[in-house]
């Protein structure tokens, strides 16, 4: 373990992001979230722990879009973190808001409390019908119905990489742990990083002008940091 | 009460009636704590001339009040310390949690340690058989008196001249 | 298949363990082993990285598989290959539910109960072969079989034109809708036209300082979206201070539109003369380097500003503006997309786009047009170029007039794909007899009398040549991440194993026992290679490191430029859009536009494609109509209204999405949705716009016009609600201030 | 006073305005323990076909519910963003209701109004009742009930402990503590009337009051000491019934939900609890007086007295509710704004005027004594405010959870066919309760009234002549 806890923090370029959907395939691939289907969708209850949001701004002809992908931002001062009665959601050293499903009684306080509304709460018994149970991902809880899940910045790929690279004697080097959507991101948009390592990419991306963080006067200090879109990075 | 002893009921209409019968007995010697009064109504203190007596109730109530206090502090102020979780920007114990938790633990403390309390203080429940008249619901006010035999008469003469509807050996009924 | 371990697999495994990369390769064949005497690479609960490439979509991106316990688990991007460097489109991720999906044959069928009648009777292979074998014998004229063939791996493709042509019978017909919708025939030809080799440009985005790009999706679905993205990031905000200028025309504002830093709402079929306009104001105004421009003066003879601006509804000062825009970058780059080639003018068009970097020099500059160099892989490209829309058109006409007597289809679903206007249902059903070899009963193996499942792409062996290529010629290999699930087998195995069969010259075209052999004989001529990113002492050694990176790549990067002798010389011509319908009946454009996420249909069946939101609208799971405010104002329906969309050939009903981003002129309809067949997920679920479109071709290129037809709209006083992400209420706002 | 003029029952006819007085009516200690008792026995077919209505309410409710935690919270009409409905927005009608109870006979006890003494039993139990309804919501709430003993601090296997920093454990605490409270509270001002009945009733019923009277004679002692406990539970009862609806208005106001993060919240459910719980109690009593043919007891004086009380209550809830909505509306903040236009002219408006006005209308009505004395008027009124309180928490839990700070994830709340049955269960599950006690227990508290009586005579001031409180207990 390094001397200081890292910070995990994930960088979400808005100027390349194309809004192509790969993060969201991606991230449902590695974390089990289940496919609701149409009706619960139009219900308002799908699971996607990172989704796209869609702005316009304008009239036609001189419309435009823009988009933002939104996950947990993973906030310092989390509103959903005190306000659970057993401790399912808490704050972990290295600044990750940490979601523990077997402890979740399903009050449903932290999706009411969260800002952000990235949390997602199964609403019925999450289906994989013979064979699409085989695609399960073995590294991660498959949640039952009843509890609230949420982005964990892929916790579980940051640990496999601590674990090899501490088996090979050395610190994760920057830019090695890369969660699901940050991996298949064609554009770049995402990266994702330590920032209490000054040389990391992220702690250098943090000090861009562009940088805002999402709902920034609410002082939940997220560790999602964003870049605005249409301006050069200099 | 000793074999040679005689106890009587003796059943009234009105309180003043009761309470001049009450003041006549202790004359003839009998004391307080000799005499039961059984009404339905719950009649003031020194209504019927008699000494009011000492309850414990406020002290078990306070005791019960100061054990629920510190339930409440452990709970609120030293177990989050135990289990040391850290929730997004608050420190481990904050006031006003702390501040809720005790409170109410302190009243509920209150609320039991009264109930038990009193129900501790009238040895309640007793269901054993126990001198008592029906007529006392019916608002009849029942004087229990245990007296040695030789003022018998005396006795019974002070309770006609108040007017006794009834007089007699006290049923023992099992409540 | 052989039920043992041979020698030759054993030195795989062994190679595959010792590989640093960690992506080691998979067992070759079948071997029935239980896991209490694993392969030795696989460690119970220990994941195993195995190479392969992604066969969603033509691009050929390279991926990883992770495998746990003889399990695909994740599919991620080969991080070493040139193409795609470790990135993945949504549809790559979600190949697994291809694998996995429960709507999967299980064995060879034959369609008992009639064709469409759904009712299966399991075959063993052998029995399968011998039907196979027995419609081949009895054919009266080797040229009564027809191959039909769409999304297929390169290796396929040359062992089946090698098996036809020995056979005596044509070549395969390809085509599949994503192409078409691509435009991939009209840009093969016009590269043949202007570089004399058919084959698909690269264009340099990452470098780029300004992109045109007319109608081309290239961060959707058009050619190779992963590695355009990726470029396309890096031109963002790659170079220090450098931001490239993207402008897109469409009709429909795209979520590419959407990246863009200007969308022009453009008239269907009117890209050219825009390219056309802005050519010709940088002649006559001798913007940017005015020396390259002289030898194209002749191409805009023809030309007049104004004549385009008024036919293109773009003003003319907006003209010079983009002229200047264009001409004043040092690298600028001008795309014709899918969009033209869906037009009656596709061609003409194109080449008017592309005609803008001839003249401003672009053609094989950094940050400009390219080729892909074959190099070394010279020998892998007979690549399934897809034909035409009209060869189709030939073939079909000859099922209708009977004579085909056996039709094999491979890797596409023409009675989805194809309009009905098209006819190919009717003519299937004149066809004696048609084999399929699809994993599922989609619309067309429903019409077929025999279905012989090929493996799934994480199941079996191949290599694609990535088209368009990246910057280093490349190869990207293919093999089985997973024993196969079920009693499928691998169509080239079949085609190999009745070769056998039928013996003679077939069988001495095809003499290798299995395709294995055939590929390892095939990419062992790589060995050797000085060029290569790696190499081997041995060519079995080679094998296995060209199945552990998932191909071979050169080294360095070695751009071609193409040779632009074969120079057009006469000026080009000014072509009308043709559209079908009338227009005072038929008001409106139709633009179908391949889902990012369903593609042409063939992701429909994917659980995670289906739940995975559009982009632009946020809906899933469904089909709708994108109107422009005005145009639902007028017709007097709001969201979630369910319209009539009717065309002279057709009509579907579909709820309405408001879209602020589209032509009051033009409906635009995702294609994807509206299967009949092809699954739990697929099936009764949205309708299909290409079944409305009219089976018009463009003249020059012969490919189908898809995008020419009009249609009209009718309220239907019904409401049916969309699955949508996004509340109707935040009206699209970011936040309410 | 001279003694000629204070009697017990003034002979002279103008004694014939007093008629009125419940406590100076000419009744016998045994007339008055008849007319309490004989009710109880009075079960016509009426009754029964009652309790079997009842009860088929409640069974479909159970049945509902089961159906809820076989399938899952998908059967509710909740979503994201609105993770709380009808369940939540019940949870907190109920536990305002229960408010009445220690209103009635703490609050009034102390203040020694008189007129409390006939209701005083009725009002308990209606908040005992209440608060087991609002009690079954948690765990309706969480859809997998087994779940919720995890909530207990209590040293476990799981090595789980609660986090007391959640508003929902001080639910929990508070709750419980306030249902121990006004139970205990109802059963010991209960005792000397079980003994009562237990003089004067047989068979099962005397078995059962002899228990529960736990051998009450009526001695000095007994009395005594329990008029000190009770003095004491009055005065302790009041601080919990404060906090409980503080802490329910908490759960919201802690979180920073525009239009939840309101300081002002805490007193506000209060008093509008206290609101909604007087005016249940009107109801109960109009309604219990019809059926038990309670005339005798609870006379119009009494409802003259509630009908007051409630007005006043309804005033104070305008005026908290008003403090509230100027800020918000003034401070003109975008999410605010945004949800109060939903509230007045948006989606919600239908149910925020109906709250309105079902909240408005009684109070003017209540200003008449005409309304405040006629039975069915006030029942009309009261009524009315229980629907508009209702609708209220609909309206603050629901309402203000479809907005939020991101338009995208904004959304919509309609109940489902689960969430209504539920939600009627409770409400016939109260009322079967509260029949069966009425049938069980002496629903007047005969030594209440008796008290009273003690307190009470009449005194001529020149001409007129007046009725006196004595200043006993």
């Amino acid at each position: 373990m390094a001397e200081i806890e890292p910070r995990w923090v994930l960088i979400v370029d808005l100027d390349r992001c194309t809004g192509c959907q790969a993060c969201v395939v991606a991230c449902q691939a590695e974390n089990n979230v289940p496919t609701v289907g149409e009706h619960e969708t139009i219900e308002g209850r799908w699971l996607h722990w990172i989704h796209i949001e869609r702005y316009w701004e304008g009239e036609y002809p001189n419309i435009k879009a823009r988009f933002m992908p939104v996950m947990c931002q993973q906030c310092t001062a989390a509103p959903c973190e005190p306000v659970c009665p057993v401790f399912a959601t808490y704050h972990t050293p290295e600044g990750l808001n940490a979601q523990i499903y077997n402890r979740c009684i399903g009050t449903r306080f932290c999706g009411s409390a969260c800002p952000y509304k990235t949390r997602t709460y199964n609403w019925l018994r999450p289906e994989f019908p013979e064979p699409l149970h085989e695609q399960l991902n073995p590294d991660v809880t498959v949640r039952s119905r009843g509890l609230i899940e949420k982005c964990t910045f892929c916790v579980q790929r940051i640990r496999r990489i601590e674990i090899e690279a501490h088996a090979q004697g050395r610190e994760p080097v920057d830019g090695e742990i890369q969660p699901a959507c940050v991996q298949t991101c064609p554009p770049d948009a995402l990266v994702f990083g330590d920032l209490n390592d000054p040389s990391s990419r992220v702690s250098q991306l943090a000090t861009s002008h562009r940088s805002f963080k999402l709902l920034g006067e609410l002082g939940t200090d997220p560790g999602v940091i964003y870049l605005k879109g249409g301006e050069t990075n200099v | 009460m000793s074999e040679n002893e005689i106890s009587l009921v003796a059943l009234f209409e009105k309180s003043t009636d009761t309470a001049k019968a009450i003041d006549d007995l202790h004359t003839l010697g009998i004391p307080d704590d000799r005499m039961v009064v059984m009404t339905d109504v719950p009649y003031p203190e020194q209504a019927l001339g008699r000494t009011r007596e000492w309850s414990s109730l406020p002290y078990i109530v306070l005791a019960g009040a100061i054990v629920g206090l510190l339930i409440g502090l452990f709970l609120s102020a030293i177990t989050p310390h135990l289990y040391r979780l850290d929730v997004g920007g608050h420190p481990p114990v904050g006031f006003p949690p702390a501040a809720v938790i005790t409170f109410v633990f302190t009243m509920m403390a209150i609320i039991v340690s009264t109930f038990l309390g009193v129900l501790w203080e009238m040895d309640f429940p007793s269901f054993g058989p126990a001198p008592y008249h029906k007529a006392v619901t019916d608002g009849q006010l029942a004087i229990l008196i245990e007296f040695s035999p030789d003022l018998d008469d005396k006795v019974n003469q002070v309770l006609k001249a108040n007017q006794a509807d009834y007089i007699g050996e006290p049923e023992m009924i099992s409540l | 298949m052989t039920k043992r371990v041979s020698r030759r697999d054993f030195l795989k495994l062994t190679a595959g363990a010792t590989v640093v990369t960690g992506l080691a390769p998979s067992v070759r064949r079948m071997v029935l082993e239980p896991y209490v005497q694993p392969p030795e690479e696989v460690l119970p609960g220990e994941a195993t990285w195995y190479a392969s490439t992604c066969r969603l979509c033509p691009a050929g991106c390279g991926i990883i598989v992770r495998v746990i316990n003889g399990r695909a688990k994740k599919i991620e991007g080969n991080p070493h290959h040139p193409l795609n460097q470790g990135k993945l489109c949504a549809r790559g991720q979600a190949g697994l539910q291809i694998l996995y999906n429960p709507d999967r044959l299980k064995n060879a069928v034959l369609q008992s109960g009639g064709r469409g009648s759904l009712k299966f009777e399991p075959l063993y292979w052998s029995e399968a072969l011998d039907i196979l074998v027995d419609k081949l014998e009895t054919l009266s004229n080797p040229n009564r079989v027809a191959f039909l063939g769409g999304l297929m791996p390169s290796h396929l493709y040359k062992l089946t034109t090698r098996f036809l042509s020995s056979f005596g019978s044509s070549s395969p017909i390809i085509y599949d809708l994503h192409s078409a919708l691509e435009g991939r025939n009209s840009t093969v030809q016009l590269s043949e036209s202007l570089f004399g080799s058919p084959e698909l440009p690269i264009y340099d985005l990452a470098n780029a300082e300004v992109i045109f790009s007319f109608g081309a999706n290239f961060l959707e679905t058009w050619m190779s979206p992963v590695s355009q993205s990726h470029a396309f990031g890096t031109m963002r905000q790659g170079q220090l201070g450098g931001r490239g200028f993207l402008v897109h025309f469409e009709p429909r504002l795209s979520a590419t539109a959407a990246s863009a830093d200007e969308w022009i709402p453009i008239k269907p079929g009117a890209e050219g003369y825009v390219a056309l306009a802005i050519g010709r104001i940088i002649l006559e105004e001798r913007l940017g380097q005015a020396s390259s421009h002289r030898p194209y003066s002749i191409l805009y003879q023809n030309v007049d500003v104004q004549e385009m601006a008024d036919a293109s509804q773009i003003p003319v000062e907006v003209l010079h503006r983009f002229a200047r825009i264009f001409a004043d970058a040092d690298q600028a780059i001008a795309i014709p997309g899918g969009g033209l080639a869906g037009q009656h003018n596709g061609g003409t068009s194109m080449l008017a786009v592309q005609a803008l970097n001839l003249l401003s020099a672009q053609i094989g500059r950094v940050g400009g047009v390219f080729l892909s160099q074959p190099g070394p892989t010279a020998g892998f490209r007979q690549n399934p170029n897809p034909g035409s829309f009209e060869n189709l058109s030939i073939l079909i006409e000859r099922m209708k007039s009977g004579e085909i007597d056996l039709l094999l289809i491979y890797g596409t679903n023409p009675v989805f794909e194809l309009p009905t206007s098209a006819g190919f249902a009717e003519a299937i059903a004149s066809v004696p007899y048609v084999i399929s070899f699809s994993q599922f009963v989609d619309e067309t193996a429903a019409r077929a009398d025999l279905i012989l499942p090929d493996h799934t792409y994480l199941e079996s062996w191949g290599y694609e040549v990535p088209a368009p290529g990246a910057a280093k010629p490349a190869v990207s290999s293919q093999q089985p991440v997973v024993r196969p699930l079920y009693d499928t087998r691998s169509t080239g195995d079949v085609l190999l194993a009745v070769a056998e069969r039928l013996g003679g010259q077939v069988a001495n075209a095809l003499p290798w026992s299995d395709e294995v052999d055939f590929l390892q004989e095939l990419a062992t001529e790589l060995h050797g290679s000085s060029l290569g990113a790696y190499d081997a002492k041995t060519p079995s050694s080679f094998w296995a490191l060209w199945r552990q990176y998932g191909g071979w790549w050169t080294e360095k990067e070695i751009p071609r430029e193409p040779d632009i002798s074969t120079i057009v010389q006469e000026p080009i011509p000014v072509s009308e859009p043709v559209f079908d319908g009338e227009e005072n009946s038929y008001p409106y454009h139709l633009h179908p536009y391949p889902s990012i996420t369903l593609s042409d249909g063939r992701g429909a069946n994917l659980p995670w494609l289906q739940g995975a939101p559009d982009p632009m609208t946020t809906v899933c799971w469904g089909t709708w109509v994108e109107l422009n405010p005005e145009t639902a104002s007028s017709l007097g329906v709001s969201e979630d209204d369910v319209v009539r969309v009717i065309s002279p050939h057709g009509e579907l009903e579909a709820p309405v999405v408001i879209y602020p981003g589209i032509r009051p002129d033009v409906v635009a309809i995702p294609v994807g949705q509206g299967h009949e067949q092809f699954g739990r997920f697929a099936e009764q679920r949205g309708s299909n716009p290409i079944a409305l479109v009219a089976s018009i071709t463009d003249p020059e290129t012969g490919s189908l016009a898809w995008g020419a037809t009009r249609v009209r709209i009718e309220p239907t006083g019904r409401k049916k609600s969309l699955a949508r992400l996004e509340s109707l209420a935040g009206e699209g706002r970011e936040s309410i201030g | 006073m001279s003694e000629s003029e204070v009697l017990a029952y003034p002979e002279d006819s103008s004694a014939a305005e007093f008629e009125d007085r419940l406590l100076l009516a000419e009744r016998t200690s045994s007339e008055i323990n008849q007319a309490v008792l004989q009710p109880m026995f009075r079960t016509s077919w009426k009754f029964w076909a009652l309790v079997i209505f009842l009860s088929l309410l409640v069974l479909w409710g159970l049945f509902a519910w089961g159906y809820l935690i076989y399938w899952g919270m998908g059967t509710a009409g909740i979503n994201r963003p609105v993770y709380w409905g009808f369940f939540i927005a019940t949870f907190v009608f109920w536990v305002g209701i229960s408010h009445a109870g220690t209103m009635i006979s703490a609050v009034l006890r102390l203040l020694k109004a008189d007129w409390r003494r006939p209701i005083t039993r009725g009002a308990e139990a209606m908040t005992a009742f209440a608060l087991m309804m609002a009690g079954l919501f948690p765990f309706i709430h969480l859809g997998r009930v087994w779940k919720f003993y995890w909530m207990l601090p209590y040293p476990n296997n799981r090595l789980m402990w609660p986090n007391f920093q959640s508003p929902l454990m001080w639910d929990m605490v508070a709750i419980f503590t306030y249902f121990i409270g006004s139970t205990l509270y109802l059963y010991l001002a209960l005792i000397p009337d079980l003994a009562m009945a237990r003089d004067h009733t047989g068979k099962w019923r005397q078995k059962l009051y002899r228990v529960l009277s736990l051998g009450w004679r009526g001695t000095e002692a007994e009395w005594h000491k329990l008029h000190r406990a009770l003095s004491i539970f009055s005065v302790a009862i009041i601080p919990i019934f404060l906090s409980v609806h503080s802490i329910v208005s908490w759960d919201f106001a802690v979180t920073i939900q525009p239009r939840w993060h309101s300081t002002i919240f805490a007193p506000y459910f209060v008093v509008g609890a206290i609101y909604s719980g007087l005016a249940a109690l009107a109801c109960i009593l109009v309604i219990v007086r019809k059926g038990m043919q309670l005339q005798e007891f609870l006379r119009s004086e009494h409802f003259d007295a509630l009908g007051k009380l409630v007005l006043v209550a309804g005033m104070a809830w305008v005026y908290f509710w008003f403090a509230g909505f100027i800020v918000e509306w003034y401070g003109n903040e975008p999410v605010t704004r945004e949800l109060i236009h939903e509230e007045v002219a948006g989606s919600l408006a239908p149910l925020f005027y109906l709250q309105m006005s079902a909240n408005l209308i009684p109070i003017v009505m209540l200003i008449f004594k005409k309304v405040r004395t006629t039975p069915w008027l006030l029942l009309v009124a009261t009524l009315l405010v229980n629907v508009g309180m209702f609708t209220e928490r609909v309206l603050i839990v629901v309402g203000n959870l479809q907005r939020n700070f991101m338009p995208f994830n904004w959304g919509e709340y309609s109940p489902t066919w689960v969430e209504v049955s539920i939600v009627v269960m409770t409400f016939a599950g109260f009322a079967l309760l509260y029949t069966i006690f009425s049938r069980i227990f002496p629903y007047v508290p005969v030594w209440e009234i008796k008290e009273g009586r003690l307190r009470y005579t009449v005194r001529r001031i020149g001409r007129l002549l007046v009725p006196t409180a004595a200043e006993i207990e």
